[in-house]
């Protein structure tokens, strides 16, 4: 697809993301927001954001509480306009399509872009059917490549080992911990090709956390992920871009060790450091 | 082929463990001979055809007429003569009826137990007590308005409501159409009427016999005087041209003749009823049977249906 | 994942598929949208039948003779005579007595369960009070007719077989869980902040409750009033057996009353022939029964709403 | 206790007596504990008011309610008569009852749950629904007469009977769907459309399932609900004899409380007949305390695994 | 009553209250707390409490939450019996009598014993009743008698300027700050010796926080006063004596200015500092 062109530039505001020219120019952008307003009702949610968002990086979304940050995670699957009186302009294209297109299928889709929860949110089904629901639901009901699918996912969600002999027993038997891996095989399990995250640990013990953030690394060799946190440690330990939201706006966006050393704006350096939020 | 197995069965398999008939038989109605019917239709399934349903609903007499006359029911049973209008309405409807009597019931005029002044009374005294402004105009009629003797305390007046077949003949057979006493208190259930008089000392009442005679215990009967005597209802003096015979009516059942031609059951179970049923079954749900000869006659008219 | 099949192309084919399906999407809201208007063609058909019948029986009986004479005489041979004033003095009087029943009991019971008692007793109780609730109304008629009426007897000898009395008990019984249960629901959503408010002052439970959590839960309680006179209203086999079917127009309790809905049965059950005045007589019942009920319903959820305390 | 006064700081002006208190206090706590016992007493009345009705119902049915009771057919005669027709009616009933609410409630609660728009149409459902919920249960006789008797012709049938009872007990299924419904997690349907499921797949297979116990123990309150009513069938018309067992959706029927109805009006004429009302009541209880027993352990065992 | 006799002890285990015998010595204990252990169900929330509470004095009570905090000061008022299956040992004696004597009637010690809640809890009722239930429940009818302590109370609770023409007002209508201190004329109306505070000010905003401070400094003349506060900066603020609550033991407690300069326990300094809580 189209190479990176945007380099740093400034919107007409001063929330222009910064996306500093070095070392990654080459990479694809799997996503790109564009001009991206969103209102909640009368609540501006969500105020002219440009970002793009490169293949097989982890990009982290950092903010304080109420900044927008799982708005915009959502509106990228478009899960957003489940809420009602929703209202959005701009455009945000993925592999080139803008998603809002009327003759984008919203299920299409949410089927190349997979979300992770925050809380771990399994099925009250069997591990294997938690996990087979996707490919179920896309038409394929061969026991057998079902078998395979849910097998490698799990594999793939580093949780194989643990649940292979109680596939049949109730997700709700799982450790909060690996629910969340759970549901990580369950979006992988329909191969995505872009995976949201938002506040993946935050309800996870810190063994746990680390098991997912390890995971987290891995699956960037084949999946580009966005994931929202709130933990700053944590943006810096496994993100390659990072982006802070403040008010609904992108205050600043760079690869993540420069936004973390050396921060472009005040109200960056006073978050990072814990002066507000 | 049918024809013939019928009568055959109708002969010789009673009480045998069922006849090869089949289908149903609806009947609605008066619900004075409801016991009966049901009494009679009970039988007939558990000993003559068992695979026949009848099923015997008691709307009332006119209400089941409503729904006779439009050939919803086969029979339809009757406290009174079927009327002009709904003569007029079979016609109508290509629907040709028989009228057949069915047992004869007796108008019983009910006190409570412990009314031991009232027991016997005259025709006349009756005739004038439930009229209204005949003793006083304001109908609070004391029981010492008729016999000095009597006690001084208010008559309380009860009686099935107009739904009933026994409320007309009550007002247009024994009152002849005088209107009845005011403040009367009418009731849809006969079971009502029997509570309120076996638990009022000063009541009076009037339905047929056979609710009386399930519960001599709870509440007496008026024994009239026609002019011969003082004449208590029983199933003996309410018979035929027995003694308490003004105050005697028929009741009825109307059939269709149509649907006996059409459904042998209907057929099979009015020859069942004036074969057998209603000669045994009358006496003890509270009916005197008619004459022999008279259930004979009606059997032959069915009989000769085709 | 060489060794697995592609399942991005096959969903992809797949969904090819099952987006041609998508008619099966469109279609399931208008079908269930048919399902949910039959709720709305219910009620039509409740109203336009009742309205029908109802404007043919007042082309033969004035308003003014249905809503203002006292005469009930539907199917009398002489002259037919159409008040309701009749049966709105039976309904009236069950009703009144079943909440004079319902309503005290109801309530005390509330606030029994709601403040007075551990969390214990109340698990145990309100279970088996709601059972009186479940029990069908023929068997509370068939209680009030066998039992009920023969032993008030014993102490009100004027009593009749069939009276407004007993079965305005037995219906009383009957709506007790109703009203218990919306009042506690009331009463427990009063904050708890709101009882110790009170309690720290030295305020006795029941000084907290008369003064504090009944009138702050005042709308949900009258409520639970409302909603029971309206079930007291409407039912109908407990009245039908128990209260006769006598039609004068009479305030005495001791006696037989009819109400609305006895009525409806025995013009149905009985003897009226459809077409006539008699018959459509019940459907003219039905209709005020109706409102009647309707109106009590809206006004009480119109005041749960409305008086709802903002804590 | 003196020194309590005297504690107080003397320009502090003191409108509390604490001995005018202290006087009150102990009559304010025994009022408090008197009223406490009172309500007790209250709550308990209903229970008693319970045992003395179960009490009575069991003494009465003592000697009548066996196997034959509940295999025989209707009879008029005490001794022979059994309930098994009318609880075959009641089944039959049910198998109308049952699919039509379940199709119609559930279909109902989705679509307001759902895919209605909150807005004004949605809320004319809602408090439609709300107010059929209110609708006395004879005036869906008047309705079921009307429509299902007259106008679609079914007369008193099973059909007409159960579309009537269906429509009647509807708001109860529709009102507990929908809260089972509503407390589904929103993060499951969000789980669900993360994977691309449609809406439909997502009611079907998430939405549905979760709210499954909720819908049962609602249909189950339902059905128990319908199974106890009378009223409407009462003004359906039901047979008051009906020996037969229905065999088809267009049959006439009968049904436990029915039966219970016609036993306890006709006690006045065959005493016995309380029995077998008592009798019947019994069985009815009993069908409908297990009922409502499974519906609270289907409530119990799936509660909340959230 | 009896003089402070009670010094710096050593209880059994580490959690002794500790008084510096210096200053105050004369002052009346109002209330004396003693060998006091509460459970809840199996959870074992206050541990042999010992704690004396001065005449006239400010006693603030700090710890981190969960600590027993709030469950202390309503055992002082037996509030906490409304509790199901709470267990009591220990003795509070409240002017020299056991406050669970079975002769102590638990309404008595109430109009004697007043409280302040965390959120504002008036009555759905007009600001007058709020004011007049109390003295009303005690039997006191005369209208003119009530209007004088309504008054009162509201003065003395220093809101009777802002309410006096809207008495007959829903009390709903008041701000949150307002609120609160009309729970405390509420609270004076009765006329108790002793007023408990649970947090009162933390549902306040800044300046409803001061004026309430301001409040409790004029109140501590005519009454004994505790109050709870997890805002170490009011209690050193406004407080005589301060007990620090951890895991339902008293680690201490001393003149205010003490603890907060020179705590004697490594745990009271931590939570001082800020190290947890
Ligand atoms: N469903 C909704 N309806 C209306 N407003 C909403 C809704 N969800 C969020 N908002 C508002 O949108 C703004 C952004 O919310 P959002 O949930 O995106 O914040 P966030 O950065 O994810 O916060 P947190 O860190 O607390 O999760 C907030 O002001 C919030 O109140
Ligand atoms: N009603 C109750 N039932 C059971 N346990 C309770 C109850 N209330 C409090 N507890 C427990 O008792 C302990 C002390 O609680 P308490 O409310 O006294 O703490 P606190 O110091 O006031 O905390 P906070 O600062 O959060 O108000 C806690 O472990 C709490 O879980
Ligand atoms: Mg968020
Ligand atoms: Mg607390
Ligand atoms: O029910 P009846 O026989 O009196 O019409």
């Amino acid at each position: 697809m189209c190479a990176l062109t945007i380099t740093a530039r400034k919107s007409t505001k001063a929330n222009a993301p910064l996306a500093s020219d070095t070392e990654n120019t080459e990479k694809n952008i799997v996503m790109n927001t564009r001009a991206l307003n969103l209102w909640y009702g009368e609540n501006h949610a969500l105020k002219n954001i440009n970002l793009p968002m490169l293949e097989n990086d982890v990009t982290a979304i950092i903010g304080p509480s109420g900044c927008g940050k799982s708005t915009y995670i959502k509106t990228l699957n478009r899960m957003v306009e489940l809420v009602p009186n929703v209202r959005i302009s701009g455009e945000i294209l993925y592999r080139d399509r803008n998603i809002f297109d009327k003759t984008y299928l919203v299920e299409e889709l949410r089927t190349r872009v997979g979300m992770v929860f925050q809380k771990p949110n399994p099925f009250p089904k069997s591990i294997f059917d938690n996990v087979a629901y996707g490919p179920k639901i896309h038409g394929i009901r061969d026991k057998k490549i079902l078998k395979e699918i849910v097998e490698k996912s799990l594999r793939g969600a580093a949780i194989w080992e643990e649940v292979k002999d109680r596939l049949n027993e109730n997700a709700y038997g799982l450790s909060g911990g690996q629910q969340q891996r759970l549901c990580i095989a369950r979006c992988l399990a329909i191969e995505p090709d872009v995976i949201l995250m938002d506040e993946p640990t935050s309800a996870l013990d810190p063994k746990s956390t680390l098991k997912v953030e390890e995971l987290i690394q891995e699956l960037k060799e084949k999946y580009s992920i966005i994931i929202v946190t709130h933990n700053m440690q944590q943006a810096a330990r496994i993100s390659d871009k990072t982006a802070f939201f403040l008010n609904g706006e992108v205050i600043e966006y760079d690869n993540t060790d420069l936004i973390f050393s050396t921060p472009n704006d005040k109200r960056t350096e006073d978050y990072i450091t814990g002066r507000f939020g | 082929a049918a024809c013939g197995s019928d009568e055959e069965g109708s002969g010789n398999q009673a009480g045998a463990s069922g006849g090869e008939l089949s289908g149903s038989v609806v009947i609605d109605g008066s619900g004075t001979v409801y016991p009966l019917m049901a009494r009679i239709a009970d039988e007939f399934m558990s000993t003559e055809e068992e695979n026949v349903s009848v099923e015997v609903s008691r709307s009332g007499t006119s209400a089941g007429m409503k729904k006779f006359v439009v050939g919803e029911t086969d029979f339809s049973n009757a406290s009174r003569p079927i009327k002009e209008e709904e003569l007029a309405e079979l016609d109508e409807n290509g629907i040709e009826s028989e009228e057949f009597k069915v047992a004869l019931d007796g108008l019983t005029l009910v006190i409570n137990p412990e009314n031991d002044w009232a027991t016997e009374m005259t025709e006349e005294e009756i005739k004038t007590m439930f009229v209204t402004g005949k003793i006083k105009a304001d109908d609070d009629v004391l029981w010492s308005d008729i016999r000095s003797d009597w006690p001084a305390e208010k008559i309380n007046f009860y009686g099935p409501n107009e739904n009933h077949g026994t409320y007309e003949f009550f007002v247009e057979t024994i009152l002849e159409e005088q209107e009845l006493v005011e403040g009367i208190n009418l009731q849809q259930e006969y079971s009502t009427l029997v509570s309120l008089v076996s638990e009022d000392k000063y009541g009076i009442a009037f339905f047929g016999y056979g609710y009386y005679a399930n519960n001599d215990d709870k509440i007496a009967a008026v024994a009239i005087d026609f002019g011969n005597g003082p004449v208590a209802p029983s199933l003996d003096t309410i018979a035929e041209d027995g003694p308490y015979a003004p105050f005697t009516r028929p009741v009825f059942t109307n059939l269709s003749i149509d649907a006996a031609k059409e459904k042998e059951q209907v057929k099979a179970f009015a020859e069942y009823v004036f074969s057998k049923g209603a000669a045994e079954f009358a006496g003890e749900t509270g009916f005197a049977p008619l004459p022999e000869e008279e259930l004979q006659e009606s059997l032959e008219l069915i009989q000769a249906i085709d | 994942m060489s060794k697995t099949v592609g399942v991005k192309d096959l969903i992809q084919k797949k969904d090819k598929l099952s987006k041609m399906k998508s008619g099966v999407e469109k279609s399931i809201p208008v079908f269930l949208f048919c399902l949910a208007s039959i709720s709305v063609l219910t009620t039509v058909g409740i109203v336009s039948t009742l309205v029908y019948e109802t404007f043919l029986f007042f082309k033969d009986v004035s308003l003014i003779e249905f809503f203002t004479t006292t005469e009930l005489k539907p199917l009398s041979p002489v002259e037919p005579k159409f008040s309701i004033l009749p049966l709105l003095t039976g309904t009236v009087m069950t009703s009144l007595v079943a909440m004079l029943v319902a309503i005290p009991i109801g309530l005390t019971t509330a606030v029994f369960l709601s403040e007075y008692a551990s969390p214990a007793v109340r698990k145990v109780l309100k279970p088996l009070i709601e059972v009186l609730a479940g029990i069908p109304t023929i068997v509370y008629g068939f209680f009030a007719f066998t039992f009920v009426t023969p032993l008030l007897r014993e102490f009100i000898p004027a009593l009749g077989a069939t009276n407004a009395l007993s079965p305005g008990i037995v219906m009383g019984i009957m709506i007790i869980p109703l009203v218990a249960s919306l009042s506690e629901d009331a009463m427990n959503s009063v904050p708890n902040a709101m009882r110790e408010g009170a309690m720290a002052l030295g305020a006795t439970k029941l000084e907290v409750t008369l003064r504090v959590v009944i009138p702050a839960a005042i709308s949900g309680i009258i409520a639970s009033f409302v909603l029971g006179i309206s079930r007291a209203i409407g039912e109908t086999m407990i009245v039908t057996i128990a209260s006769g079917s006598s039609k004068n127009f009479t305030f005495d309790i001791t006696q037989s009353m009819q109400t609305m809905t006895a009525y409806i049965v025995e013009v149905t059950s009985g003897d009226a022939a459809s077409g006539t005045t008699a018959y459509y007589s019940l459907y003219a019942v039905a209709f005020t029964l109706f409102v009647f009920t309707l109106l009590m319903n809206m006004f009480a959820r119109y005041i749960s709403r409305k008086y709802r305390e903002a804590y | 206790m003196k020194d309590m006064n005297m504690d107080i700081a003397p320009e502090k002006k003191s409108y509390i007596d604490l001995n005018v208190v202290q006087k009150k206090m102990s009559a304010r706590i025994l009022l408090n504990k008197i009223v406490n016992y009172l309500f007790l007493l209250s709550t308990l009345f209903g229970l008693i008011v319970l045992v003395i009705l179960l009490y009575r119902v069991v003494a009465d049915s003592i000697g009548w309610l066996n196997i034959d009771f509940l295999t025989n057919k209707l009879s008029t005669s005490p001794d022979r008569a059994g309930i098994v027709g009318a609880i075959i009616g009641t089944v039959w009933l049910m198998i109308i009852v049952g699919p039509v609410t379940m199709v119609l409630g559930i279909g109902t609660a989705i679509y307001l749950e759902e895919y209605a728009k909150k807005g004004r149409f949605h809320s004319f459902i809602q408090t439609n629904i709300t107010n059929l919920a209110g609708v006395p249960s004879i005036v869906f006789g008047l309705l079921g007469l009307t429509i299902f008797v007259r106008v679609f012709g079914f007369g008193s049938s099973i059909i007409a009977g159960g579309l009537t009872m269906s429509l009647l007990v509807l708001p109860i299924v529709v009102v507990s769907a929908q809260e089972a419904i509503r407390s589904v997690p929103q993060f499951l349907r969000e789980a669900s459309y993360g994977m691309g499921a449609t809406k439909w797949q997502t009611i079907k297979n998430v939405v549905l399932p979760s709210a499954l116990p909720g819908v049962l123990t609602g249909m189950i309150l339902a059905l128990s609900r319908a199974i106890g009513e009378t009223a409407p069938l009462v003004v359906i018309g039901i047979p008051a004899l009906l020996i037969p067992i229905p065999g088809s959706l267009f049959d006439s029927f009968t049904v436990l409380p029915m039966q219970i109805y016609y036993w306890t009006i006709d006690s006045v004429l065959v005493d016995e007949y309380a029995h077998l009302a008592a009798a019947t009541i019994l069985v009815l209880l009993t069908v409908l305390f297990v009922m409502n027993s499974v519906a609270i352990i289907i409530r119990n065992k799936f509660q909340k695994r959230y």
